[in-house]
């Protein structure tokens, strides 16, 4: 049986849905057929900017997967490797079983979804053959129409929908990585795909309570970002720092182990970004959605590249270098920043979103460190604090977004995020424990977990001879 | 003089560097090494067939100081890598008959 | 002269002939002009979907070119790049030279195409120009027409194509790695990208003999997947294991030099299959073949995660240790798998496809390591064995195919590729030689035939002081 | 206010224009509504052409930091990763900020554009929402007809002209590797990306002079290869070698520190290339144009093949050794060559076209090195001579060319830019410096001024002990 | 003692170990290095200009052994590193005045 | 026979290397050190955190020569490998009792 999202039940609602909500309009030729778009040739384009956002979505696990690997030291680096493609695959098998329906279905202003069954639409009714009898015939009409109605096909909206929940999982992973057990780690992303961000979701993009009140997150600069940077927080704290971070009140660098590596994920990133950001305008099929697609590409770069020129600056001016993993997560903060509202802001406001985006992780990731707070990647400050930034800065773009219901949203997904991924953590920590030894830190999770080392010619730790 | 050749375990590099200083031994030369002995490298499985690391990263440090102070330095080297576990290393002496700073072309005790 | 295959030449015959390949119907409006899709916009889907499919699908030989580059020891590395960059190159202009003419053009139920002559669509006829003479107007009218009844510009399917015929080249270069000589490689792939695949895919692509019999095999596990890896397996069997492999009846393990590499290699792929077997729906201009092509992609990601959590878990629980180059080749392989048929199974066979194909990979490359037989980067385990799982299952849940046809097919392609490649590798044996010699092998082919080493500045083997 | 290009300022004129220009003609269907495109879904495709092709050039930007982190010597490869994400997001900002007008706006047959403001198309006022007022309604309808008639989106063709900027910047980076100071070159980004690329950009694409003239330059062999290859000449003159480079009268190699991202770097470049030539196109909603963009992707991928095909063969037949990093250069080469006019030429021609690029790299690769030019990646061979070599061989296969328009075309823009590039780089070297001192290029640039080591466990040069 | 300093060919490592342990020898420390001799490294060329590898890999196998041994060791290592083609590298013995095994303190014979 | 064993800056090997080849001294094995000494690592700033590269990457060659020649091998490297700045290194010379090439089983004077 085909889901039919009750928040979106028909091409109508989604367009009126989308005036409100991100003030994009159906085709102002919609009545004027030979000059606009057909219902079914909008329901291609839907379909697939919802395709090629996400694959560009699903290609970011590879960025966080070398952005990560790239910032480990070596001796982890199989192990990041290793979390990275088992989170996706988890994250994706969990929201099929249970995340999109408790995201999508019957949320109806509440708290979550349901349960319900669901599937994707059958080929097989839509196109009953040539053989078909009647009333295979009629079903397929009223299939065919019920899905023009839906105005794109479910399995491109989960498809859509279930890689971004794989990028909150992935925001975890680096923040823990390098002592964090690796089936505990599993468990959480679980837990995190399956229920915390798909109830997280539901408050705005479900329709829920959030989404009544009025509250603005175009793309998920809180509700994918935040959620996990908030989850990566708390693991951090609760999971401690690496051994031998913080020695006698200094910071003892864990120095990245391959920039190129990390150079490569973040412009992995950047390209996904285009999909994240351009396909939830979650229509192609007309003039005017077509176009906020290309302004939102458009903003979505500018937004980037000053979070880069911003952290290569003040590097310069405070540090006197230019390190390059400042610059790399200036970029995803401006990217982060913009994903609230990537649509209604100017140029020149996209490239300053970008730029604070940047600055703010100039100032957090030092901040962090005097707090003890061992962030391996730096993805606390990237997606958690650019991420609210980005959120409350909504309303200087978007009218229909008030700073207290943002402030209101922002508080509301930090308690959801910090009471349940903390629970989590601890029930983790008290049962199998979320932490390796201190011989399997010291000899490199690579050989301590998964018996392979990461680049066993080179380098002394990991040295082989002969 | 003496080289004082010590074999190590990567970690307790820092503390060796330390032990040496404060005996104002900041000469030394560094090397990644790969030790055999008592303690065993891992066996490890790669794609289902096993084999065995036979080899444990180590550091080896080699100073070369007066003679004077050879027993002060092995001492100093001896606690400061010392964990009690397996594996800690070993400390050996030699002689040298001859020392340059290249930089000045002083020799013995004014090179090191 | 524009080629027009005559297994589908013109959009009518296309569409009726979808409906019983693929299942997939015309769009329930076609009749209904302003509600459906036109033929030229349906012509235009349909080509995007060509070249949007093609260019993930080229971007797989990056895939493959990491992965085997990450899987070989470092002295290695330069020649794996080598190989990889070549052969797409050979393979590409083989497949333009000979290939596409012997797999679609006058098969008719028969064994292979012919080599005729054919073109891409002239530009220069379609659009005479503003000058254009009556005659080439109507010339232009006509051309178009043409066109638009095939349903695709030749050029976009050619492209399409040809990237298939890559990959099955890419399958070989990674079992034989480390050993075999480049130009031997070289001329090994100008014959199975020019002759020994097109005639493969002629049977069943090509509407060849296993065609009308009723053969499944959508986008290629027995196709691509199982005849790149029998001519894998036929290799590595004639050219032998490499030195030191197997000693004293021992497996004497090679690691993998650089697993990060590995890692982007499978993300590639991965990402890249969306495009494989995406696009092999062969159509997006309709609400019935867009919704198709959006279930191929979430039944593939489905696939892919259900291969990656069923070897993770067998490996912690066989070896207490999870393997990432198990995890990445679990990927594949459930991927492989569902390759023979990813549109029909329902969201839970797609993962237990896949979880098998992931099991298979588990299993069978210590089995080959058994028997002795080299299989550098698994590429046998992925790609033959759980292409003909894969195939093996398809009338599991797609009712036009038979287990009994099913076997046919997947024991005349096994035939045929074991025969012309062993025949090929032995030729090339006996003449050029297909094996590096000991001293070679033993400095690494970097050093002995690129001239190039792929890290000089790092590792043991490769140091380079001063 | 929305920038209304003037040299193409309808969609009647597009396609009048395309007609002369790409030789691309309108639909055929045009007149005959069902069958053919209505204008709103010719937009969309035009649009998603425009947007699709741009994330593929964009990508381009993360091919060039790979190909040039590969083979820099690796004390500079953190360096190098720093410049080219600088260079790409500082490209962005100074084509939005003056670039895009400079290059477009009021050339008209002149010699360069304004500085008049632009902005992307307002969803605002395309999309009044359901409050609107009869004005509100009515100035929409008026945008949507005026944006109707434009053929696309602004923000579309921006971020596709934008990606095309950055391009030529990184060709510059390249080259000056390893020794130039890391401000004077991003100083020097700033000029080119805003006023060297866009006024020379506007003398063909903005329908200046030498569009005026009949120059043919498809997707930029010369506007944007030629350009950042002069450049980068001229400052490899001006910067001067690596120290250590040329010893009486000996080339010194300073070898590639990293292959296989060498090779990645290549293949995403040849990814990229497919929407840097496809979507160059500039219009995907009508049969003819998507059958070119489809001929075009077929003769861009047989190009790059024919390059690495020339260059393999050439360097075994002269060396007896295959350096990979001459079948990488041999892509790129051929990907150049054909990029002047990558649509007219059969694609027999193409490979040709490919083969003489390739074949080109081998014999001027030691020919620069010969006159003491250090070019640190081969981009001067890869990007000028290569792209002189297509742009002259226009007129085989496009009849509106003319070898002395071609040639007028080369060497306008080859004074041009060497007497802006000189200028520029001299004033940089006389201000603040443009190279770094002895000392710092022999510690490497990612100590001296980046402060963080690209493989900081690895390799002698940067080994960390403990 | 002695320290019998080996530098032999990488892919004989595995024998030299092995006929070490035969001998009941397992402490031992290796190196990577780079050797220059009568062998002489590869011309290679890059990008079409000739340039010489003048170093070859190498390993360096340092044992200390007690006096009574070393002969014996050497004949070992000479046997099992042994191709017959240039380039088997060297074995050169010193004298080891002092040993310590850190993790114990013993010293000496006790301590290899 | 003499050990000679010098610790120098990594872009002076070739010097080094070239000197010693004119004086006919050719068999030598090098390795990759860190050095500690007068001349300081860097500070470096990762993400904001200073830390101190204790280290600094030199070149160690080690060349066994006879006793005769070891004064001419000593001024040559000290010249080759001189810049005149902190951190030039080292030269140290050791006893070595006997020398074996693997290859032929010569000793002493004829296995260099
Ligand atoms: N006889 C020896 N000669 C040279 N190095 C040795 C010798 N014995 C031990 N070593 C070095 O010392 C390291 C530690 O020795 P091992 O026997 O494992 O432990 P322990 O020092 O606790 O007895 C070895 O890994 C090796 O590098
Ligand atoms: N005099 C020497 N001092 C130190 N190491 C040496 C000396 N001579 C040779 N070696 C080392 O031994 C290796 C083998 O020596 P070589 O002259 O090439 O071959 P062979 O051992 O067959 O005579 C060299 O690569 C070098 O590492
Ligand atoms: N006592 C020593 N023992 C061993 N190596 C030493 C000693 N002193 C210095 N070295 C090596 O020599 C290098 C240069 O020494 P340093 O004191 O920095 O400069 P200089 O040689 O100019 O006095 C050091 O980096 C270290 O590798």
């Amino acid at each position: 049986m085909k889901l039919s999202p009750t928040w979106r039940c028909g091409l109508l609602k989604a367009v009126l849905a989308s005036v409100t909500l991100v003030s994009a309009a159906p085709s102002a030729f919609a009545q004027d057929a030979p000059a606009g778009v057909t219902p079914e040739t909008a329901f291609i384009f839907n379909t697939l900017l919802f395709l090629i956002g996400g694959f560009l979505v699903m290609w970011m696990a590879a960025g966080f997967a070398m952005l990560e690997a790239g910032l480990v030291r070596s001796k982890n680096v199989a192990m990041q490797c290793t979390k990275n493609i088992g989170l996706y695959s988890i994250a994706g098998l969990m929201y099929w079983a249970v995340g999109y329906s408790l995201m999508y279905t019957g949320v109806d202003g509440g708290y979550m979804g349901t349960f319900a069954p669901y599937g994707f639409d059958s080929i097989g009714v839509l196109s009953p053959g040539d053989s078909a009898t009647a009333e295979q015939t009629a079903a397929a009409a009223a299939a065919s129409k019920g899905l023009l109605d839906t105005g794109y096909s479910t399995a491109s909206d989960w498809f859509f929908q279930m890689v971004f929940v794989a990028t909150a999982a992935s925001i975890v992973s680096g923040t823990v990585a390098e002592r964090v057990k690796i089936w505990a780690f599993f468990i959480f992303v679980i837990v995190l795909a399956g229920f915390i961000y798909p109830i997280a979701g539901s408050w705005k993009w479900g329709a829920g309570w959030l989404d009544a009140m009025g509250f603005q997150d175009f793309a998920g600069s809180t509700i994918v970002h935040s959620v996990g940077g908030w989850a990566a927080l708390t693991g951090a704290i609760i999971i401690g720092a690496r051994r031998g971070k913080y020695v006698n009140g200094k910071v003892m660098p864990m120095v990245a182990s391959n920039i190129p590596l990390a150079t490569l994920g973040t412009f992995i990133l950047w390209l996904g970004w285009f999909g994240f950001n351009g396909a939830s305008q979650l229509a192609a099929g007309s003039l005017t959605d077509v176009t906020a697609v290309s302004n939102i590409f458009a903003n979505t770069n500018l937004a980037a590249a000053g979070g880069v020129v911003a952290s290569l600056v003040l590097m310069q001016i405070i540090y006197g270098k230019v390190d390059v993993t400042m610059a790399l997560n200036g970029a995803l903060a401006g990217l982060v920043a913009i994903t609230a509202e990537p649509l209604q802001p100017s140029p020149a406001l996209s490239i300053l979103i970008g730029a604070i985006g940047g600055a703010i992780v100039v100032f957090t990731v030092p901040l962090l460190d005097k707090l003890k707070i061992d962030d391996v990647v730096g993805a606390v400050p990237v997606h958690l604090f650019a991420g609210i930034f980005g959120t409350m800065v909504v309303p200087l773009s978007n009218s229909d977004a008030s700073f207290g219901v943002q402030l209101t949203g922002v508080v509301a997904y930090g308690l959801f995020a910090i009471v349940t991924s903390a629970a989590l953590w601890l029930i983790l920590k008290f049962t199998i424990g979320v932490r390796v030894t201190e011989e399997e830190e010291e000899m490199g999770l690579d050989l301590a977990d998964i018996g392979v080392e990461a680049y066993p010619e080179f380098g002394s730790g990991s040295q082989r001879i002969g | 003089m003496k080289m004082v050749m010590a074999v190590i375990k990567p970690p307790k590099l820092d503390d060796v560097r330390a032990a040496l200083a404060e005996l104002g031994v900041t000469g030394m030369t560094i090397s990644a090494v790969q030790g055999h002995g008592r303690q065993k490298g891992q066996t490890e499985i790669y794609r289902g067939a096993e084999y065995d690391i036979n080899f444990v990263p180590k550091v080896k440090v080699e100073a070369v100081v007066e003679d004077d102070r050879v027993s002060a330095v092995v001492d100093a080297i001896t606690q400061a890598a010392n964990t009690g576990k397996i594996g800690d290393g070993k400390i050996f002496v030699m002689a040298v008959e001859q020392s340059v700073r290249i930089r000045t072309g002083e020799t013995d005790a004014a090179a090191l």
